[in-house]
């Protein structure tokens, strides 16, 4: 696969806005605890892409590429360990309704 | 050393899980001993350097680019203490044996987080040091039996999720615009004022603020302190976020910023802005934790708002109100720890005339309390007195000014507190309230002391310091 | 280019999928195929290493861990389903034309830190780097599993030690 | 052993702080009050002992100019000298009245603490080391006030605020000191009052200020006086807290600063005491509680002490350090009195007392010596520091003097209510049994009356030995050597017994006109005050006294209305537009992640932002 690359920073930065709009407005914007997970999956993806755009912009892919992999294994712990917070919600509160995430106040 | 520092702990993990079950009660004393090693290693760091013989082959096999100075040494010295009062707090708190010894174990791993922290030179591994230190911490939260654990550590999350983002933007920033993502290349990358480089910068001081609580950032530390269950928030209070926010920000403004505009003025204004912010929210609080919450926000924006101050006085300042800070906050969370388990709630509008039932428990909270808010001759007068004097170098009157007055809404809530819960009326409710046992009040009267013999000894304890070159 | 640029858009597509679909399992599945994009971006970029760990770490173990958190909570009736449905939409949908008007925005703007880098370009294999100069790095990796696998043990046991 | 004298002097009680606190409260509870009044007459024989001599020691402490600096010169060793004395008799005052008490344990420690730090803050030579002397005593005295009755704590945080407000601009000030001289070490600083400096200036003086409490930061004692232990007041407000602010006060306008008849601080020094002087004393005159009368006056008579210091003159100064000693005996013995008096009655409000001068005849005794010493009778020591004052005044404009005169003249008339209400008039059937204090009691009161006797006829003894040696050269030339004997200045002499005279003439009319002369206990209102002018206008008279009481009356109900609202600024206020500060930020916070979320991007956003607009402004 031969595609051309583009050389600009600001197509980069582009998608990389995009993709971390939508996590964010994924996140916030629901009331499911899982969809805010998935949210914050996005904004990782969106993160990621922005490093390696940013390895292969500045000619340095080793260095981008050895952040990545060590953020994406932080981001499957980070991920688990919301998953089981998740159940521990649906458990206790047996809903995943995020009104059980707002009681603590002032 | 400063590999022991990392890999004795997490092999200490991995090896208390090959213990049998049955012998799991002496893993709390193993993680304590690790801890008090980790203390006894940074004070004697101060006056020798420990070289073991084994060592170098090992530390260059393993290739780790670490270094220790003064502010790492101060660290390492406030994870030792803090982590062995929160292990004795979980000693009398925690019910069953296979509480303490997870708790233990995710101690040790948070610890080697910060350990990590306290020694490294690259900005990707502090993150991950940083993030090491939180999700130990998320899961420290939520392994509790409190009503709202899974809202604390999920708030904590929501908002580590958005710090991580900021920090990994920002060291994309860093990959276009610098030659390498260390600190020293961050600095020189700063010092050619590359627009790219300072949007990297304030991206990751913005992460850092996050982690460290600074106003706007904050949300998330008054309901992780209170929900969290009670030796969690000790250890999370007097050193967890310390470490990944504001000891972070004290390193970076050491060896990156170096007092360069608009680094400095960042600091300053986020630091004025919290100190107030968070007094004023803790002025009113009803529950005893949240107000120590509230004010742990206040006196981290004091370090902050430091590093905005000359230099080098600054950076003193700043590592010294960060000691004292982690002493007396750790060791009011113990004390609140105790009226908590003799009196089964934290309301302090339910609390009144405890001095006289709880007479160790209110003394060690006053001394904290007023080394708090500042008064002589306790510990933290100096540092507060330090921080205005660094302000007052860099010619920052008006910061200065707004240290001197906050310390009045800190010595306010501070005054509430101990009216509501330790003068006042008894109430009858709690006439038969009793003193907290001895494995309570041991950590709370340590630390007390810490704080009362840093005051009065404060000028030789500053010499050691000045001689260790902070 | 046209090309690479179409594969952003889908990715971008393929996330709008994901937070906008109705059921867990299609958001799951929309996750899984945006970040198999992503691995081809990345793969087209020259990063092969990287590339591989987000295809089968976060395609397919995170869509595993997805998938089973949301078969693990049971679904919610019928009824409550359409009227979340509902509210969901109220809150959802200026979602794409917010990113349709962010998009056009920011390819109108040409700001000033459209960049010609003058870094000197390739800096080894990413292997040797990452276990030559980075092993601090490795070591917080293991470090952070470690405490994901403490976080297993607490978090998904939690029903042996408290009944509530 | 030069360090060690100094260093004991703060060590010592400090030590025998923490023994009390150390102590088994139950196996001796008079364990507490002895060691106090041990440990106290220690720092007396140090006082005598050091008095003679000028010891300095300094020992490098953190750097950057803070040094752990002690000196001890003339002015320090006679300061240090009073507050052994008064340390050590109140102390065995209150061995006898505070030794039953529960909190006895607590007082004493918190006596000594007091004790230490004030030692401290005279000693010290540096001005880092004497404020932190100098906010430890703030420590202290809020727990005092916090260890006395029912509710102090209120008062305890009234007392709190002011005084650490004033002590903020202390701090400030002596940042602005130091900055402006480039060194902490107060013996070396000599700034001329212009500019900065005046401002640096102002800003210590008022820390002084609230330390004295002079006006407005005041509104702390009159409170204080209901809720705390007497003997506290005896000790705090009434004497240490006096000779430490006035003692800060003259060493910055005599040593620190420069302090000249022609600089423009002078006349505001001067404006303060005197508005300090008149308004305290209206106020005071209108009160109708023994203690918290003689709190008014205790802040009327700083005014004074200001008022002789602001006008710079040698005859000024002495009269101003004069009067502080003498204010410091007389104020004490009267706040004894007044704790004596309640011991036995259990009450301070005179309308329930009357006649006690039969049943308490050496608390009376006691009681005139002391009130006559305040009036200004002579040949009492008020008299002598009084008339140096005036003195001073007179010179500097007549305005000044007037409005000192005038507080002369409302002070012999609040006295002599006071007097007439408490220890003459009918006893009350209640009062019959009423004894005379026990002799542990009395003995200090006796020593201080008896003092205000000798500094009164011997007054070359304090004068020269004393207070004179304080101003060194400035002495020469000045009054041929020596402001010691009766007053020279005749005319002076002639208006304040004119005034006293008055005073008497007045309290007799009032007596006769309202009380008809028998009811004495009712005569409280007769002094200028409301009811008797509303009896006056019953009957129709249009006389001067009507006038005159109608005008002092509504001045003086104005005043404290006035004084009240100041209160309110302090205790209202602050503490309300705080609270309303406190309760929108929490209504803010609602619980909902999303929002915190926001804040926190909105916040980097505005970060990012403001790093592009310094570092990409160029571009």
């Amino acid at each position: 696969m031969a595609i051309e690359m583009p050389q600009s920073f600001w197509l980069y930065f582009t998608f990389f806005v995009l993709l971390l709009v939508d996590g964010l407005w994924c996140m916030l914007a629901t009331r499911n605890l899982v969809r805010i997970l998935i949210g914050l999956e996005i904004l990782m993806k969106s993160v990621t892409f922005f490093l390696i755009a940013a390895g292969y912009l500045s000619g340095r892919m080793a260095l981008a590429q050895a952040l990545v992999v060590t953020v994406i294994v932080i981001e499957v712990v980070v991920v688990v360990v919301v998953a089981g917070i998740i159940l521990g919600f649906y458990r206790k509160h047996d809903s995943l309704d995020v009104g059980n995430t707002r009681r603590m106040k002032g | 050393m400063s590999a022991l520092l990392l890999l004795v702990p997490f092999v200490a993990v991995v090896l208390l899980y090959l213990l049998p079950k049955r012998a799991r009660a002496a893993g709390l004393w193993i993680a304590f001993g690790i801890l008090a090693l980790e203390a006894a290693a940074a004070v004697l760091d101060r006056f020798a350097t420990i070289d073991v013989g084994l060592l170098a082959p090992l530390e260059k096999l393993l290739g780790f680019h670490l270094t220790t100075d003064g502010l790492s040494g101060l660290l390492i010295l406030c994870t030792g203490l803090v982590g062995m009062a929160a292990l004795l707090v979980a000693r009398r708190t925690l019910e069953s044996v296979n509480e303490r010894f997870l708790f233990a174990n995710l101690v040790l791993v948070a610890v080697v987080g910060i350990n990590g922290i306290a020694m490294v030179r690259d900005l990707f591994s502090l993150y991950i040091f940083v993030e090491v230190t939180a999700v130990a911490t998320f899961i420290l939260i939520a392994a509790g039996r409190g009503d709202h654990v899974f809202e604390g550590a999920w708030k904590y999350i929501f908002l580590s999720v958005v710090a991580s983002v900021l920090m990994l933007t920002s060291l994309g920033f860093f990959l276009l615009s610098t030659d390498g993502i260390t600190l020293d290349a961050a600095r020189t990358g700063l010092a050619a004022n590359a627009p790219l480089a300072w949007i990297a910068m304030a991206l990751f001081l913005c992460g850092l603020f996050v982690k460290g609580a600074m106003v706007p950032f904050h949300g998330w530390l008054a309901d992780a302190y209170t929900a969290a269950p009670a030796p969690v928030s000790v250890f999370m209070a007097g050193i967890v976020t310390k470490a990944s926010g504001i000891f972070a920000l004290l390193r970076i403004a050491q060896s990156t910023l170096g007092g360069a505009t608009p680094g400095r003025e960042i600091l300053l204004v986020v630091g004025a802005v919290t100190i107030v912010v968070g007094a004023f929210l803790a002025l009113t609080q009803t529950n005893f934790k949240r107000m120590l919450a509230y004010s742990s926000i206040s006196q981290m924006g004091y370090i902050v708002l430091a590093l905005g101050g000359d230099l080098h006085l600054g950076i003193l300042a700043a590592g010294l109100h960060f000691f004292n800070h982690a002493i007396s906050k750790s060791q009011l969370f113990a004390n609140a720890a105790a009226i908590e388990r003799q009196l089964g709630t934290l309301d302090m509008d339910e609390m009144g005339g405890l001095g006289a039932r709880m007479p160790v428990t209110a003394g060690t909270t006053a001394v904290a309390s007023l080394s708090i808010a500042g008064l002589p001759p306790l510990a933290g007068f100096w540092s507060k007195l330090l921080i205005v004097l660094a302000l007052w170098n860099a010619k920052e009157y008006a910061f200065a000014a707004v240290a001197i007055l906050a310390s009045l809404v800190t010595l306010a809530y501070f005054l509430s507190l101990q009216r509501k819960v330790f003068f006042g009326k008894p109430v009858d409710k709690w006439s038969g309230a009793r003193e907290a046992s001895a494995g309570l009040l041991v950590p709370a009267v340590a630390l007390a002391l810490i704080t009362i013999a840093l005051g009065v000894g404060f000028p030789f304890a500053l010499r050691i310091l000045l001689g260790g070159g902070a | 280019m046209i090309w690479f640029t179409l594969l952003l858009v889908v990715l971008v597509l393929a996330a709008l999928w994901a937070s906008m679909t109705t059921t867990l399992l299609r958001a799951t599945l929309g996750l899984a195929l945006a970040s198999a994009l992503l691995s081809v971006v990345m793969f087209s970029m020259g990063a092969t290493l990287a590339a591989v760990l987000e295809l089968s770490v976060c395609a397919g173990l995170i869509s595993v861990v997805l998938v089973s958190v949301a078969s693990l909570t049971r679904p919610r009736s019928i009824q409550e389903e359409i009227a979340s449905r509902r509210s969901r939409l109220r809150r959802i949908w200026p979602l794409p034309l917010v990113l349709i008007a962010a998009g056009v925005a920011l390819s109108f703007v040409h700001a000033p830190v459209d960049i010609v880098l003058h870094l000197p370009k390739g800096d080894g294999d990413v292997r040797t780097l990452l276990w030559s100069m980075r092993q601090l790095d490795l070591f917080g990796q293991i470090l952070i599993l470690l405490a994901g696998a403490l976080g297993v043990l607490v978090l998904f046991r939690k029903e042996a030690k408290d009944g509530d | 052993m030069t360090p060690l004298v100094l260093i004991l002097a703060i060590a010592v009680p400090a030590a025998a702080g923490l023994l009390v606190l150390l102590l088994p409260s139950r196996r001796a509870p008079w364990a507490p009050a002895v060691l106090a009044a041990l440990a106290c007459a220690f720092e007396l024989a140090l006082a005598v002992y050091a008095f003679p001599h000028d010891f300095a020691f300094a020992w490098s402490w953190m750097g950057f100019g803070a040094e752990f600096a002690l000196k001890l010169s003339r002015f320090s060793a006679f300061i240090l000298l009073g507050i052994a004395t008064f340390s050590f008799l109140v102390t065995a005052y209150s061995a006898v009245s505070m030794a039953k008490a529960p909190s006895s344990r607590r007082f004493h420690a918190w006596v000594l603490f007091t004790v230490a730090l004030s030692a401290g803050a005279v000693l010290a030579d540096n001005l880092i080391l004497f404020l932190v002397f100098w906010e430890g005593l703030l420590l202290t005295l809020f727990a005092m006030i916090a260890a006395g009755k029912t509710r102090p704590f209120a008062t305890a945080v009234k007392a709190f605020v002011i005084v650490g407000l004033t002590d903020l601009a202390l701090m400030f000030g002596v940042m602005l000191t130091g900055h402006l001289a480039g060194t902490l070490s107060m013996s070396a600083i000599r700034l001329p009052l212009d500019g900065l400096g005046a401002v640096a200036f102002l800003l210590l003086m008022i820390g002084a200020m609230g330390k004295a409490g002079a006006m407005p930061f005041h509104s702390w004692i009159p409170d204080a006086a209901i809720d705390a232990p007497l003997p506290f007041m005896a000790l705090l407000p009434g004497s240490l807290e006096k000779l430490l602010g006035i003692y800060f006060l003259a060493r910055i306008s005599l040593d620190l600063f420069v302090l000249t008849p022609e600089s423009w601080v002078s006349p505001v020094l001067m404006g303060i005491g005197a508005a300090t002087i008149l308004l305290a004393v209206l106020m005071a005159l209108v009160q109708k509680d023994y203690k918290k009368l003689l709190a008014y006056h205790a802040i009327s008579q700083v005014g004074y002490m200001i008022l002789g210091i602001g006008t710079a003159l040698p005859v000024g100064i002495v009269g101003g350090l004069f009067h502080m000693v003498n204010n410091a005996i007389y104020k004490s013995s009267l706040f004894l009195s007044a704790g004596a008096v309640e011991k036995e009655t259990g009450t301070t409000d005179l309308h329930e007392l009357g006649g006690l001068g039969r049943s308490m005849p050496i608390t009376t005794v006691c009681f005139l010596i002391a009130a006559a010493s305040i009036s200004g009778v002579p040949p009492f020591n008020g008299f002598f520091s009084k008339e140096l004052v005036y003195d001073g005044a007179l010179e500097r404009g007549w305005i000044f003097y007037a409005i000192a005169l005038a507080g002369s003249f409302f002070t012999a008339a609040s006295f002599l209510k006071l007097g007439h209400a408490a220890f003459f008039g009918k006893q009350t059937d209640a009062k019959r049994t009423v004894k005379e204090a026990p002799w542990p009691m009395l003995l200090p009161m006796i020593v201080l009356a008896g003092l205000c006797i000798v500094f009164g006829v011997a007054n070359s003894l304090p004068l020269e030995r004393l207070i004179q040696p304080v101003l060194g050269t400035a002495m020469e030339g000045a009054h041929g050597g020596t402001f010691a004997g009766f007053p020279t200045n005749m005319m002076l002499v002639g208006l304040t017994a004119g005034v006293l005279a008055l005073a008497v003439a007045n309290h007799a009319f009032g007596v006769h006109r309202t009380g008809k002369g028998i009811g004495a206990v009712d005569h409280i209102h007769h002094a200028p005050g409301l009811s008797s002018v509303y009896k006056l206008q019953a009957t129709g008279a249009l006389d001067p006294y009507r006038m005159l009481g109608g005008v002092v009356g509504m001045a003086s109900k104005g005043l404290y209305a006035l004084d009240r609202a100041i209160d309110w600024v302090y205790s209202g206020l602050a503490a309300q537009s705080a609270l309303a500060a406190s309760w929108v930020l929490r209504k803010a916070h609602n619980g909902n992640v999303n929002r915190y979320v926001l804040w926190a991007l909105a916040g980097a956003a505005a970060v990012v932002l403001a790093v592009l607009a310094v570092v990409g402004g160029g571009r």
